[in-house]
Parts: C-alpha cells; structure tokens; sequence
C-alpha cells in the first residue's frame, strides 16, 4: 500500500516534468497556431480576435496554470483546429495504437523467444551467429524503410495483404487483422531484435548461474534445465527492458502509422506539432508518458510475481 | 557504558568510545524519518596501544567492517568518539580528515576488487605520495619501488596492471599502498581470508616482519581464529555488532569466559588435536541485526542461558587483568 | 584482450567496415567518380550500369556518389550527436552517481525519468521543429533526447563502482573527491559507457535518418542516406535503386557499429576472461 | 575391489580452447569403498572441482575427458550417455556445491526444488514428492518442515540453505554423494552444525562421501581417506590419521605447516616459497619441482609414480622410491630450471 | 494486372463486383483539418465541403457561372447590388429550412470579427444583406468588386444551417450541418470521413448510400490503395506516377488543367532582393521546362503571371526560354555580384527535386542558393514576420484573375509576402477589379503580367495540372478546373 501511495507520488511528480517539458517546447516552437488555423487567407484583424479567443495572448504561466488546472479536473481542453475535445480525439486513438502495441509485441515475443533460446543454448554456432545477424538487421533497418518494402512486397507485388489503413476490430474482424499485419510486423521486427539480444545475453548469464548446476545434478536434462530453471530468471531483465523500450516503441510508430495511415497517437503527435495544435500535443504526450509509466509500474509489479526477491517496499537494486 | 581504560594515557594510539554504526533500513519516503534501522555496530569501545595488535574476531555479518571502516571515518558514525593521539577524528572536517588518513591506512579482504583494475601499480602508488607530499617529486620512483621490494614485488613490477598478478601479490600490493604514506596504524580487514594457506602464511610473516620494521600497530580483523591467535597480542570478539569478550591473547584462548567464545572456538575444526575433541555445537542461527534480542543479544543461542539473559543486557566488566567480558554468568 | 576481440568474427566484420566507411567519409572527394550534386537531365532515373554503379536519382544525379557523401553526413550525424550526448551525460552523471542526496534524487533522476517517458522520436521531432531544420540541429536534437539513458547508464556504474573497494581505499589513502571521480571510477565505467555509445551511434544515424524523412534533417542538395532514401521511396516500384543503395548502406553501417560494439564489449566484460 | 563404490583411473581432463587443448587433470588416480569418506584437499585451483565435475558427467563446455576412466559399481561413466547420466545424477549420486546462497533457484520455493528432483527419479505424483520433501527437511533438522517447504531461498540463512541443498541431494538415497566445499561459504559455528549432520546422515544412509575441502581442519573432522591434489595431480594418498601423523610429500607437509597452530606460539609461520606454476609452464615432471626444497635435475623431467609406502599411505615423490639415492644430489631450485628449459 | 486480381480476394471488396456495393471511397492527400466552411484555410478541406454543402453559384467545365442555392441572380447597373433568388425546397440536413434568413445569417457570421473567419477577407466589401423576402435576398457592396460572383461558388457561397450553428457554437465543425447530397455520419481524425446519402435532397437524389473519404499523406501509398481496390477515387496523384496510372487498364486518369500558380516569393525589402535586376536575372536564368519535365514528368505548364492558360486572363506573350547570357548581362549592369540567399521549401519530395534543380541553375549564373527546408507552421509564420529571402510557395487559385493577383501584388494586400509595392501595379489591380467588362479587364491584367515579368517580385514557375484517377467504373465525375470532387454526380457503372 505505502509502496503504490509512493509510486503514485513518483508518477505524478514526473507526470507534472513531463508537462513542463511539453508545454515549455512546444510554446517555443516558431510559427503561430491562428495563422495556421486561419491560413493565407486571414485578416490581421482575424489572427488577433483567433489568438484572443484561443487565450494565446495570456502570459505562458497563466496558460501553463490553466491548462494544468483543467487536466486535474480531467479535461485537457479543446483542439484549436476543430475544437474537438482533446479527450475525444484521444478516446478515438488509444484502441488503435493499442492494438498495434499488443500485436507488435505478439509478434516480437513469437520470435524472439524461440531465437533468443536456440541461440543461446546454442552459442558459438551457426543458430547463433545467424540469429545475432537477424536481431542485428532489426534494430538496423530504418522503420520507414522497412514499413515501405513490407507494402511494397506484400500489398504491391504479391497482394497478399491490404496495404494500408485501418479499420477498428469491432466493424470488421479479420480485415482490422489483415490491415495491422504490416505495421505490426514493422514495430515487432525492432522490437523482437532487442528482445533476441536482451534474452539471449541474460540466458546466457543465467546459464553460468551455480542453480543450473544444481538443476543438471540432480538429473535434469537440458530441456528441464532451460524451461524449469534458466527461462524464468532470463526473463526478469528482458522485461525491464521491454518496459523501458515502450517509450521507443510508442514513439518509433509515429512513423509506421504515418506510412501505413494507422490513426494511432505516433501519428497524432506528428500532425499535431506540425499544425501547432498545442492542445492536443500536449494531452497526447502526456497521455504517453503516463503510458510508459504505467507500463512501468505494472513491470515492476510483474518482478516480483517472477521474482520472489524482489520486494515492492522499492529498493533500488 | 563506561570507558574501559583511563583515557589519555601516553601509550594509547586509538582510543574507540562507545561507537555505533546504524543503517536506516532502505526506505525512499520523502518525509517520514525511518524508524527501522541494521545495527551494524551497536556501541563499541577498546583501545589500542602504540605497537600492539589488537585482533578482532567474530562470525560474518556482525559489525567488523563496518567498525574498521567507522573508526577511519569512511562512514560516519551513529555515536560516539574515535580519538587518534589523543583527538577526536569524527568530528574532522573534510580537509583535516584527508590528513589524518595519512596515519591510518586500511588493507580490504578481496584483493581483486581492492585495486583499480585501470592503473599501473606505480602509478597508484605515486598518486598517494604526491598527494600527501610524504617525497620530493624526483625521489618517487626510488621510493616506490623500495615499497615494492619490502613487500616482496620487484622493482619491475612498477610497471604492471593487477590483473597481471597472482592474488598474494596483489595483496602484497595492498599492503605497499596501506605503507606508502607511513601510517601509524593499520587496519586489516580480512586481509588474508581469500589467500590459500599457503600464499596466507606468506602474507602474515610479511605483516609480521614489516610491523617491527615500521613500528606499526594493527587491527586485524578476521573470521579464522588460529590466524588472529597467531598474529595478534590482544584478542576481542564479536558478536552482532558487540564486542563481548576482549582479552590478552593467551587468555582468551586458554581460558575464553564468555558461551559464545566457547562455543566459537571448540567448533574450529582443528588439524592438530589427534582426538576430536567435544564440540560445543549452538543451536539456530545468527539472529539478524535488524532485529536484536533483548536483554543479552546472545541468549537465543546461548546454552547457558538464564532468565536474566532474557531481560537485562549484561555490562561489559572486568574480571581479570585485561581480560574483559560481557556476560551475567561469569 | 585483443584477441578475444580478434576472435569474434562477426565483430572483426563490424570493425572493418566501420573505419572503411571513416576512411570513405574522409576520403569522400577523392573517391567519387562524379560530382555528388551534378544533375543531369538526360540521365534521370537511370538504373545501375557502367557509368553509373548504382544507377542515377530522380534529377540526374549518380547515387554512389551521393551514396559516399552520405556517409559524411551519416556518421556526423552518429559521432556528434552521442559526442553531445557523452559531454552532458558524463559529468552529470558522474557528479550525481557519486554525490547522491537531493540533487539527484529528486532532481536529476526525475528530469531523465521524465525525459524517458517521451517517446524519443517525438521528442527529437518537437525539439528539431523548436531548433529548426538543419543536420546541426537534428544532431543537438538527438543528442539531447539520448543523454538521459547516458546519464543513467553512468550514474548506475558509478553507483556500482563508488562502494567497491578500490575507491574506498583510494578515499582512505585521502584523494580528493574529484580525483577519485576522474581518475579512478570514470576509466572503470567507460566499457559499458563505450558499448552504449557505440550503440548510440548507430540509433543515431537511424534518427537523422528519420528526421530527413520528416523532413527535419540535412538540406538538400547534402547527401544524407535518410533524406536520399525518402526521397528515393517514392520510386521503389519504378527505380528502386535510389531507395535502395542508401538504405543497404544505413543497414550494413548500422550492424557494423553494433557487431563492433558487440565485440568491445566481449572484449571488455570480465565475466567472459 | 569389489568393495569399490568408484574408481577413478589415469583421468585427464583439459580444455579446449582457440589454440588448442590445455590440460589441467594429469592422471589422476582413486578410489573410494562403500560407505567411507574420502577427502580431497590441495589449493585453489588445482584441479578439485573438476575431478568432481568429472565424476558427475558435469564439466563445462569446453571441458573434456582427454583420457581416463572413471568406474561407477563397475560400469564406465565416461561411455554413458547424456539421457544414461540424468538417470545416474541426482539418483545414484548427488552432489552439494560450495555455494549456498547461489546453488539453489532463486524463483522457486525449496520445496519444489526438492520435490522436482524426487519426481525425476521416482515414479510418485507431485503431492507426494512434495510430502518426501518435507521428511527430508525434518531429516536435516530443519524447523518446521511443513512451513519451511513454500520458503523461497532468499527467506533462509545460508546454514539453512545448505541443509536444503544435502536433503535434495540426499532425497533419493544416492550412493555416492559428492560435496565440493560444502562449508566454505559458512560461519564456524555454523560448519560445525553442518559438519555434525553430514557425520550422522553417513551412517543412516551408509553411503560413501567425497568431499573436497580446502581446509585440513575439516579434513581431519570427517575423513577416513585423504587425497592430497597438487597443480592436477595426486601427491598423496592416505589415511587421515597417518596423514597428519606423518606427512610424507614435500608439499603436504608445507601445507600442514603453512597452518597457523592454536597450541604452539610460532614467532614465524613455515612457509612453501613460490606458487602454482601455470598450466603452459609446467615441469615435465614432477609439478611441484619449481617449489620443493629437496628437488634435484631429475625431478624437472622425470614424473614420479604414486607409490605404496606403507599399508595406509601412497605417495607420488622421488625421495620415497629406491633411485632417489642414485638420482643426482645437485638440488636445483626453479630458477636455475627456467634457464635450463629456455636453452632447450 | 496480377496485383488487382489477388487483391480483390484479401481486400473485401471485390472490384468486379464494386458496381453492386454502394460506398464511394475517395482518398484524399491530406486529412481535411476543417469541416466548418467558414473556418476552412486548407484547400483539401473543399472536397468534403462538396458533398456536405451547397453553394449559392457554382462553376461548370467552362467556367461559367450557373446556380446552385441561387437559381438566378441579377447585377444592378453600378455593379453593387447583387439579387439572388433561392431554390424553395431546400432543407438543411437538420431538416430546418433553407432561405433568405439563412443567406443572412451566413454572411453576417463570416463577417463577424470576432468569428475571425479567413473568408472576411473574401466578402468584406459586403456592406448590406437585405432581405426581400424568404427566397430573394440582396447582397449590397460598398464597391464593385468584379470576382465578387466567382466568390460565391466556393466556401463564402457555402451555406450552413443557422439553427446547428446557434446550437453547437464552435462544435459545429465537428457535426457539420449542411445542404448538401450527402449528410455528416462520423470521423476518426487521420483515419476516415463517412457521409451518408441526404434523403430530403432538393436536387436529384445522388447514387450512393455513403461516401467515405480517407486520407493519405504519402503518395505512394494513396496510389497503392487505389490500385488494391481499397479506393475507388483518388484525388491528387504524384506526377511520378502519372505514367504507371496512365497504363493501368483498370484505371482511368482524368487530367485538368489547373487555376493556381506556383513560385517563389522573393522578399523585396531585404538583400539581395531589393534591386529588381537581381530578381529579375532570376526569373531569366530558371528554366522552367526543364523543371516540368524532370520534376512533373509533364504534369504541369511552364509559368511566366499568376494566370493560367485556362484563364480568360492568361497573357498571350510566349513562354520565354532560360536565358543564362541575359540573366548574367542584367547582373553585370547592375553591379552585382556573389549573390547568394536561401530559399525556404516545404519538406516534400518534389519540393526537393525542383529547389535542387533551381539551385543548379542559379549557379550557373554565379549565385549561390541555399535551401532550408521548413515545416509549413513555421514557414506561415516566416512569411507574416518578413523572416526570409525567398519562399517556394504557390496559390491554389481561383477562378477570377483578382484572386490570383490582387492579394499577392497588392500593396500591403494580405498575402504580398515580397512586399512588393509598386504604385503602377495597385492602380492597374483597383481598376481591373471594378471593371465590369471582360475585354477591359483581360487588357489589364495582360498589363499586370507583363509588368510582374518586368519587376519579379515572384517568380512563376509552373501551373500544376490536376490529375483525378479512379476505377474504370467510376462514372460520371465532372472534371472542373476548380479540381473539386462533386461527389452527387458521380456512379457506378
Ligand atoms: N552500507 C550498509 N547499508 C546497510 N547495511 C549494511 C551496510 N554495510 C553493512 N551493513 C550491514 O551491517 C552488518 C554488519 O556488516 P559488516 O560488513 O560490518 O560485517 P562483517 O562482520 O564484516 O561480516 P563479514 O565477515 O561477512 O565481512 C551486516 O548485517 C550488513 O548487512
Ligand atoms: N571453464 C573453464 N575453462 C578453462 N579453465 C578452467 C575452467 N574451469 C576451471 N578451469 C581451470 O581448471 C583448474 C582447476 O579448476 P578447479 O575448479 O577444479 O579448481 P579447484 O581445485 O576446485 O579450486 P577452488 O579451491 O578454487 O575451488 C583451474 O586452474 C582453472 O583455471
Ligand atoms: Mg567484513
Ligand atoms: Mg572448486
């Protein structure tokens, strides 16, 4: 109980860092929201009364105060461009990347565990070389790059899947399915990269660990040894790292999403910098960081499931 | 607790009052004071005269690093003073307390994690004496490698890594380091304990042979009794955080009082006596210093306890010349 | 230790291309056989021949030659960016790994944990839009959004180091704290600091390469491997190789700096001697 | 012979590497009877651990028999299988390693880690394995058996968890139980518990123990037989009384000596000068030549055979065998054989 | 074509069966930020708007006005009063009827300041809307204002309903309330608009249950899309695909010449560009064929004025080629030189391509040109504060030559980024836009286009030609030069 009345603590203080942050960037960024809402065509007269009623003219504390104010009542105000509450849009975004998070990991694990164990039961052979090379060449590929050869073979010349878009898994199952494969592939193929690497090395240090000595003495195959013994225990780094790569993986769609026109937060982060729709920035990153976050606690809560030494009284080792 | 021996007299170099050493238990709430604490050290004064080796034994976990290492101030203490020549050092400032080390010099246990594993030896040993300016620039490397052949190493050796060495040498190193600044006192935590036999033997007639050349004194701190027994002149022991019995040497090993001492050295399995010799063999485990019994912290395993054990903690009294002793029965 | 290093084949690969790409970068004038920016209308699209090895761009100009010049850009973009990255991140992090206390408890630590709930790409983005485009500006950029995992990548080495006994026995034999700091704990720290810089590296060429495709990075005409592949993508289906040579070359030079990596750090684990 | 619970004959053992193949067990030679205890002591890293390791069928990696056999009531371990061994380990024999707090899975309870190996071998279901589990932990004098079974490791002291670590290995009646420095990592009064349960557990389970130690004092505590390891090979072979009676090799003696004595005041401590060669610089004969204050020429290149000197003791030194009177008197120290081996 | 057979299976909608299904799917480049007409900046905006509202005029494949809201109108005399008379049954999505009152209350909310609408600037000169009764309305100006009609065809002529507005206040963009065919359902920003077929339709009932408008941001997959199936239209195709597109026999490719204009802005307050002989070499040293060719693969018209050959207004001097000796003879008169500036671009490809292209031209010449690629936010902003050399930006167009010129070139008009004042120019642009009579006008702005060659405050480089590709079954879309999709004419076959 004290351990979640701390974590708390901790996440609001780096929730309210991470709004500074945002806020402080992204009102330094050139370029006015009303002449972009208001575009080529705007009187001087215009901008002024836009900026006016968009509270632009107010010193930046007092906006800062404002905004924060309405956040902790829950409301992250308006979009400046459609003034579509920002909760709104978001409400319409989280299922989407949702579900591109969970299948990229769906597929990331379906990969790298098996890959991660061959090569490491395995070190020092071809498995081995091979399956660092293959890790090696997914974190190497720009996701851009990749994202547009995957539509390229796979939509353009062979037709096997649709290209791009999205459509919500509740209006059409299987094409939700179809059209998130791509992308999905495009995100798991990094995110299974690190997890190779990250499983393979603290197999491997788990290997060394006296207990599986233990285990083989007292009959265990290698099998036994590996599954009963090494994965479990390999595995409690792995997560960490995970937990932390969500950060890089929510932001790393950005680019996917664009390419394959997934309407997921990456993306609406993008747009919205672009057309300087401060509002919907600022609730959308912290929407993330309270994500990553959150992921973060719920990593740490997983520890001490797979790890009965670890207790959530919040030692730091 | 009363001071055990008058202070201030002439002879006394170090003079340990009273001191203890608590951890607060990890705790990261921004507000709360933490009220849980490791009594690593839990109030312990002896004396150690000039040219004396004072022994200090004791099963692992119950406070003798982290006595060696409050008495050089490396952690500050909980309570109490630690007077060197007379003065007390914990209350030093920074710039003072970098002085003071140049007299008291410690030598650790793992000879691999004690070295930076980065620089040559020389240029360790260097480092030391320009900063304490004990010789001229010019003369360094002379007296350097004088160091490096008192210890046994060679002149050459000046120049290697310490991952170039065997572990005996590398302790040998250790030690040139601890002397390089001409302490007057030396602590040795454990300093032979992961030596094999017979590179241990080596290290200790070493040990031995340069506290006469230097005029040292010594704290030898270590978990092997015939070890202490051979190098010390008084011995203490300790138990969680205590020290519960402290005698000259010869006394306490022909005559230990306290249960625990008893029960601590018939279980040292001893390669001279032909006929095993009866075991005194304590039950349980050594109780955890988060959570010390009450009255006398050695009454869970004690095979004489009484019920006063259970409520009063025992002074620790004189009972004979030197020979002190921390227990209602005796 | 070097020929455990030596061993690693994969790692002898990395380090091979590695400095042949310094050594192309360097050399860049001299190896072109064209003029990097020459257009020539005549040859657009062209694909690869004799003349042209890996065929000619979209305005006539010959890709290996962009493609050698890329490397320029690309490495800069890697060497500097963790450069800025290493230079903010060492310092603080060694000061508040050895210091602890409230400085950095509640505040160093705090800034980076919540500079690394950011999704890094859109941190990089808000923090190029905020600089303006340029490659100077997307390498401060990237080095600003990779300095926290520096800073607490060293800030835990130092941890590690402060309480071991070499640095114990260095304060008893009374250095001074700044002394203990440079001297002895940072040469000890820097295997790992060396792994993640080189990985660094290689996550960095990948970003630059993201903010071209975005627009944020190198100015044209600079040849820059992710500006060329984004502005080769389009022609995938008709003339692949615009696309295709710059984004092969991203690929290999990315593996090559992480099987180098690789490498130093078998080299330079203990745990493996 | 019969009587021979093991055998161990001629074993090398080597690793191999990039360059080639280093060995580090020379020959090793011994057995062990049924029901008796059997010591092996020498330095770090001469070659304890591995010889165990051997035995299990356990050796690193790169680790490999080079040569050797190694007889288990009468049947070749070394020609097993890896299917053949698993069915041998944890059954036939167990082993207890040096490390207590590392030797057992930090993830699962000790009960489960006990009850898996009793699973392995016999054909039970989990609930009674977990029950045989339980009878074990009382057996080593654990309190509260019942408790005690859902306790993690991190949750006991080391001495408890040792106690763990001989009833798993002790959970299906091994014949041979081998335990590499089972006491090292633990406090004195806490070695003696353990010391005193493995005693008694031997004659309940009448089986037949090596144990490898560093410490001569536990030596003399438990063994009935010794076997003094130097630098991969057996110096001597021994009964423990006749061994700390009289010592006969040049280094067992300097080991005994080395030792600081409780009873006796020693202004100095006897020491043996130098230390292990290693493995690529060692003497073609005996090993510990470049140390031995009685070597001559001879015992650089000529490796001395382990032979009876009496009913209770063997021994592998020149001095003991009737050429020693012929063999050359020049004593050589090592440097002046490092000069001789580099002209060759 | 392999890749539309198998496509078909995976990609749900079958194209041999698409004459069955009945959803218009049109991608779009870009998602439209607005659906409120009157607060609509962004031209990709307008394609929705089509299917959403009606306007009071409308254009046709000539250019000529005809009625739409407004079945007829009437100009007085001195050009000030225009009288529309409305269509009677016309009713707003929300079922509240369309009339005068509602023509008012447009107006008066566009030009409402404190609505700050970018269209005030379009319909300022509005002096007074008299109501005459339910269906005839008259819109007083203060001036003649001759575009004043071609206006009314695109967002200002848009109608909305007063009593969704009333309602909703600055929700109404996000439930739009119109006339028009097809009635507002739903969006998911980024993803998708969907429109469903308005039954209470005035005019003829359009063909489709619903329309769905996706966007694209990158062209290669909007073309992807088209080509898979998944889109039946696509509005807006990379001219590097035109040729693929063009092949395609599946795919048929509309190409209309456009109204807009496409350049860059030199600053003629700051250096380099103050003296009219540097801006002027430039305009001399670009050739303009070569940049359609190579960058448009000959989508797009060399340019030398801001009017298309499609316009009335277009001048009839030739196209001059790049002229490197007189561009460098101008430079030597005037004294100059190193002449070196940076050009500010959009990030996009093409953009890319052609300021590439320019800069290599330039330096034959002996200037040095920069590029500095902008994201738009920040370019806007550069342009209102003066902060640049030289911008790469177009125009859109309109259909009256006034909206092409009068805004740029005017002095201190809104978007006369080169702060280009020229007394010469603001006489010929007041009168061109208060004479009524075609002739007169289109010998002005000849005057205009010859003087805007002379004085290069913006230098032309090419009209963009509009290209539409849709499925073979895709019928009846009217290509109009204004390049809007009218989703109620269009049908399966
Ligand atoms: N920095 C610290 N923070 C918290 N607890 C500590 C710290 N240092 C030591 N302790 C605790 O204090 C107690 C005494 O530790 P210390 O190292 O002094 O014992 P020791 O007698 O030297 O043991 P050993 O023989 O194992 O070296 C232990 O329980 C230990 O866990
Ligand atoms: N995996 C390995 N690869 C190479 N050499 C090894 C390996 N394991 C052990 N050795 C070498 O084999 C020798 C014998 O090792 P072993 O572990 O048997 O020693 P030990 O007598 O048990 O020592 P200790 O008392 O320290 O446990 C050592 O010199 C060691 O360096
Ligand atoms: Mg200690
Ligand atoms: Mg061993």
């Amino acid at each position: 109980m004290k351990f979640i009345l701390r974590r708390v603590g901790l996440m609001g203080a780096i929730l309210f860092l991470v709004s500074v942050i945002i806020f402080s960037l992204v009102n330094v960024l050139p370029g006015d929201p009303a002449t972009l809402i208001l575009g080529q065509e705007a009187t001087p007269e215009a901008l002024e009364s836009l900026r006016e009623e968009m509270g632009l003219n107010q010193p930046l504390i007092i906006q800062y105060f404002e905004w924060v104010t309405g956040v902790l009542q829950g409301d992250f105000g308006h979009s400046i461009r459609d003034n579509t509450p920002v909760t709104t849009i978001l409400v319409q975004k989280i299922p989407v990347t949702l579900q591109l998070t969970i299948m990229s990991f769906f597929i990331a694990i379906m990969i790298a565990v098996p890959v991660g164990i061959i090569s490491a039961t395995r070190k020092g052979t071809l498995w081995d070389y091979s399956s660092t090379l293959f890790a090696l060449s997914g974190v190497s590929i720009p996701p851009f790059f990749l994202g547009i050869l995957l539509i390229f073979v796979f939509a353009v010349t062979l037709g096997w899947l649709p290209p791009s878009g999205y459509v919500p898994l509740s209006e059409d199952f299987t094409r939700s399915l179809m059209l998130m494969i791509l992308p999905a592939i495009t995100i798991g193929i990094r995110l299974s990269a690190e997890l190779t690497r990250m499983l393979r090395s603290s197999l491997l240090e788990v290997l060394q660990a006296d207990f599986i000595r233990t285990g083989y003495a007292k009959g265990l195959l290698e099998r036994g040894v590996v599954f009963g013994h090494a994965f479990r225990n390999a595995l409690i780094p792995v997560i960490t790292v995970s937990g932390l790569q969500m950060a890089t993986f929510l932001g790393g769609a950005v680019i996917t999403e664009t390419i394959f026109a997934v309407p997921g937060i990456g993306q609406l982060v993008v747009t919205s910098i672009l057309t300087r729709d401060f509002p919907v920035v600022q609730g959308a990153v912290m929407f993330m960081a309270f994500a990553v976050i959150l992921i973060n606690f719920m990593v740490d809560i997983l520890y001490t499931v797979l790890d009965p030494r670890i207790k959530l009284a919040g030692g730091t080792k | 607790m009363k001071n055990i021996e008058k202070l201030q007299q002439p002879d006394n170099l170090l003079e340990v009052q009273s001191i203890k050493k608590y951890f607060p238990l990890e705790n990261n709430s921004l507000f709360k004071k933490n009220s849980r604490f490791v009594k690593a050290v839990d109030g312990v004064s002896f004396v150690v005269k000039k040219g004396e080796t004072l022994g200090i034994v004791g099963e692992s976990g119950c406070g003798k690093s982290t006595m060696g290492r409050t008495i050089l101030q490396l952690q500050t203490p909980t309570e109490g003073e630690v007077l060197f020549e007379g003065e007390d050092i914990s209350k030093f400032n920074r710039k003072r307390l970098r002085e003071i080390r140049k007299d008291i010099q410690i030598i650790f246990q793992d000879p691999f994690g004690s070295l930076n594993q980065r620089m040559t030896v020389g240029a360790m040993l260097s480092e030391i004496i320009h900063v304490h300016k004990i010789v001229p620039k010019n003369e360094v490397l002379k007296y350097v490698q004088k160091l490096l052949e008192d210890v046994g190493l060679n002149k050459e050796h000046y120049w290697r890594y310490p991952h170039e060495f065997s572990g005996g040498q590398r302790q040998r190193i250790s030690i040139a380091r601890a002397l390089a600044v001409k302490p007057k006192l030396i602590i040795c935590d454990e300093a032979v304990s992961a030596l094999d036999v017979s590179v241990q033997a080596q290290v200790l007639n070493l040990l031995k042979k340069l506290k006469y050349k230097y005029n040292l004194t010594y704290i030898f701190i270590s978990h092997d009794l015939s070890v202490v027994k051979h190098i010390s002149d008084r011995v203490g022991v300790m138990y969680l955080g205590k020290v519960v019995e402290l005698a000259n040497k010869k006394a306490m090993y022909q005559d230990p009082k306290h249960p625990y001492t008893q029960a601590l050295f018939s279980s040292i399995p001893d390669v001279t006596s032909v006929n095993k010799k009866e075991r005194i063999i304590l039950k349980g485990d050594v109780p955890s210093p988060l959570n010390i019994p009450k009255g006398c912290r050695f009454h869970t395993r004690c095979p004489a306890a009484e019920n006063i054990c259970r409520e009063k903690e025992p002074d620790f009294r004189k009972i004979a010349n030197e020979h002190y002793v921390s227990c209602h029965l005796v | 230790m070097m020929s455990r290093f030596f061993q690693n084949k994969l790692a002898v690969f990395g380090g091979i291309f590695t400095f042949l790409l310094i050594f192309i970068a360097l050399f860049a004038p001299f190896i072109v056989p064209y003029d990097p920016t020459a257009q020539n209308y005549s040859m657009i699209l062209q694909g690869p021949s004799a003349e042209h090895w890996f065929g000619t761009d979209e305005i006539g100009r010959d890709v290996l030659s962009r493609v050698i010049y890329g490397a320029q850009v690309s490495l800069q973009a890697g060497l500097i960016s963790v450069g800025i990255a290493l230079a903010i991140g060492v310092p603080i992090g060694l000061i508040s790994g050895y210091y602890r206390g409230f400085w950095d408890e509640f505040i160093i630590m705090r800034i980076t944990d919540a500079m690394l709930s950011f999704p890094p790409l859109v941190l990089a983005l808000a923090l190029a839009a905020v600089l303006g485009a340029g490659l100077e500006n997307a390498m401060i950029a990237i080095g600003i959004v990779l300095t926290p995992n520096f800073i607490r990548l060293i800030r835990s080495e130092v941890i590690a180091h402060r309480e071991r006994e070499y640095v114990e026995a260095g304060k008893a034999s009374g250095l001074k704290d700044w002394r203990i700091i440079s001297k002895h704990i940072l040469p000890n720290t820097m295997a790992p600091i060396m792994v993640q810089a080189t990985l660094a590296i290689a996550s960095a060429i990948i970003s630059e390469a993201s903010l071209s495709y975005l627009g944020l990075g190198t100015q044209p005409p600079t040849a820059s491997w992710g500006a060329m592949l984004s502005a080769g993508q389009g022609y995938l289906a008709t003339a692949p190789w615009i696309a295709l040579f710059p984004g092969l070359f991203i690929f290999l030079t990315v593996i090559s700096i992480n099987l180098f990596g690789d490498g130093i750090r078998d080299m330079l684990d203990p745990k493996l001697k | 012979m019969e009587n021979n619970q093991l055998v161990v004959k001629n074993l090398h053992v080597g690793f191999k590497h990039k360059k080639g193949f280093t060995t580090i067990l020379n020959g090793v030679d011994f057995s062990v009877r049924k029901g008796e205890t059997l010591c092996i002591v020498g330095e770090s890293g001469c070659g304890k651990s591995l010889t165990s390791l051997s035995i299990m069928g356990l050796l690193p990696k790169m680790g490999q028999v080079s040569e050797g056999e190694i007889l288990f009531d009468g049947q070749s371990l070394t020609e097993k299988t890896k299917t053949e061994m698993s069915k041998i380990r944890g059954n036939d024999i167990s082993m207890i390693f040096q490390e207590p707090m590392t030797s057992l899975n930090p993830v699962h309870r000790v009960g489960k880690q006990i009850a898996e190996a009793i699973k392995l071998h016999q054909k039970v279901s989990k609930k009674e394995a977990l029950n045989k589990a339980v009878e074990m932990l009382r057996l080593v004098g654990i309190p509260s058996p019942e408790e005690r079974v859902y306790s993690y490791p991190h949750e006991l002291s080391g001495g408890m968890r040792q106690r763990i670590m001989i009833a798993m290995a002790l959970s299906c009646n091994p014949k041979l139980l081998i335990a590499d420095e089972p006491t090292t990592a633990l406090d004195v009064t806490i070695q003696a518990q353990i010391l005193e349960l493995m005693n008694s557990l031997k004659q309940e389970f009448n089986m037949s123990i090596i144990m490898i130690t560093h410490d001569l004092g536990v030596v003399n505590e438990v063994a009935d037989k010794v076997i003094v390891m130097y630098a991969g090979k057996v110096v001597e072979y021994s009964s423990v009384k006749s061994l700390f009676k009289e010592p006969l090799h040049p280094y067992t003696k300097g080991l005994i000596e080395s030792i600081p004595k409780l009873d006796v005041e020693q202004k100095e401590l006897p020491i043996i000068e130098g230390s292990v060669p290693n493995p690529n610089e060692m003497p073609k004969g005996c090993r510990f030549a470049t140390r031995c204050p009685n070597a001559v020429k001879d015992c650089f290149s000529k490796l001395p055979p382990l032979i009876s000197v009496n009913d209770n003791q063997e021994v592998s030194c020149w001095m003991y065998t009737e050429n020693w009177n012929h063999m050359s008197g020049e004593r050589w120290r090592d440097e002046e054989y490092r000069e001789v081996a580099a002209t060759r | 074509n392999s890749a539309e057979n198998t496509s078909t299976d995976i990609g749900g909608v079958a194209a041999n069966e698409a004459t069955d299904k009945d959803v218009l799917v049109i991608g779009l480049d870009d998602d439209p930020p607005q659906l409120d007409p009157h607060r609509s900046s962004a031209a990709v905006d307008r394609q929705t708007f089509q299917s959403l509202y009606n306007k009071l005029l409308d254009i046709d494949e000539n250019l000529e006005f005809v009625g739409e809201l407004a079945k007829d109108w009437d100009i007085s005399e001195d050009g000030l009063t225009y009288t529309f008379y409305l269509e009677e049954d016309v009713v707003f999505h929300d079922g509240t009827p369309f009339n005068a009152e509602a023509v008012k209350f447009n107006f008066d909310r566009m030009l409402d300041p404190s609505f700050s609408s970018p269209r005030a600037s379009e319909v300022n000169l509005l002096e007074e809307i008299v109501i005459i009764n339910d269906y005839e309305v008259d819109l007083v100006l203060s001036e003649p204002f001759a575009p004043f009609l071609s206006v009314l065809t695109d967002r200002a002529g848009m109608m909305v309903s007063p009593t969704a507005v009333e309602e909703l206040g600055n929700d109404f963009a996000n439930q739009p309330v119109g006339t028009g065919p097809y009635k507002f359902d739903s969006r998911v920003s980024q993803s998708k608009i969907e429109l469903s077929r308005f039954e209470d339709y005035w005019d003829e009932l359009p063909a489709f249950e619903k329309v769905e408008i996706r966007p694209f941001a990158d062209s290669n997959v909007r073309v992807t899309n088209l080509v898979s199936g998944d889109l039946d239209m696509l509005n807006k195709i990379a001219f590097k695909d035109i040729e693929i597109l063009s092949n395609d026999p599946n795919i048929t490719l509309l190409e209309q010449d456009g109204i807009g204009f496409q350049g860059i802005h030199l600053n003629t307050t700051v250096e380099p560009f103050t003296q009219k002989e540097v801006r002027k070499a430039i305009n001399l040293a670009i050739d303009r064929e070569a940049i359609t060719n190579v960058v448009f693969h000959g989508g797009a018209i060399p340019s030398v004025s801001p009017f298309p050959p499609i316009s009335w207004a277009a001048p009839e001097f030739e196209q001059p080629n790049a002229n490197v000796e007189e561009a460098k003879k101008l430079l030597e008169e005037a004294g100059v030189s190193d002449v070196s500036f940076t050009l500010k671009i959009n990030p996009r490809p093409e953009e890319e391509q052609m300021a590439q292209m320019i800069q290599q031209m330039l330096s034959e010449i002996g200037m040095t040109m920069n590029i500095e690629m902008v994201e738009f936010g920040t370019m806007l902003d550069q342009l209102e504060s003066g902060d640049f050399q030289a911008v790469r930006l177009g125009w859109s167009g309109r259909i009256d030559p006034d909206g092409n010129a009068y805004r740029f070139f005017y002095s201190n008009a809104s978007n006369n980024y080169s702060n280009f004042a020229n007394p010469t120019m603001d006489k010929l642009l007041d009168e061109a836009r208060t004479t009524v009579d075609v002739e007169a006008r289109k010998e002005i702005y000849e005057e205009i286009s010859d003087l805007l060659w002379e004085e290069s405050p913006y230098v032309f480089v090419y009209h963009e030609q509009d290209y539409k590709a849709m499925k073979n079954y895709v019928k009846g879309f009217r290509h109009i030069a204004d390049q809007m999709i009218r989703t109620n004419s269009i049908y399966f076959e």
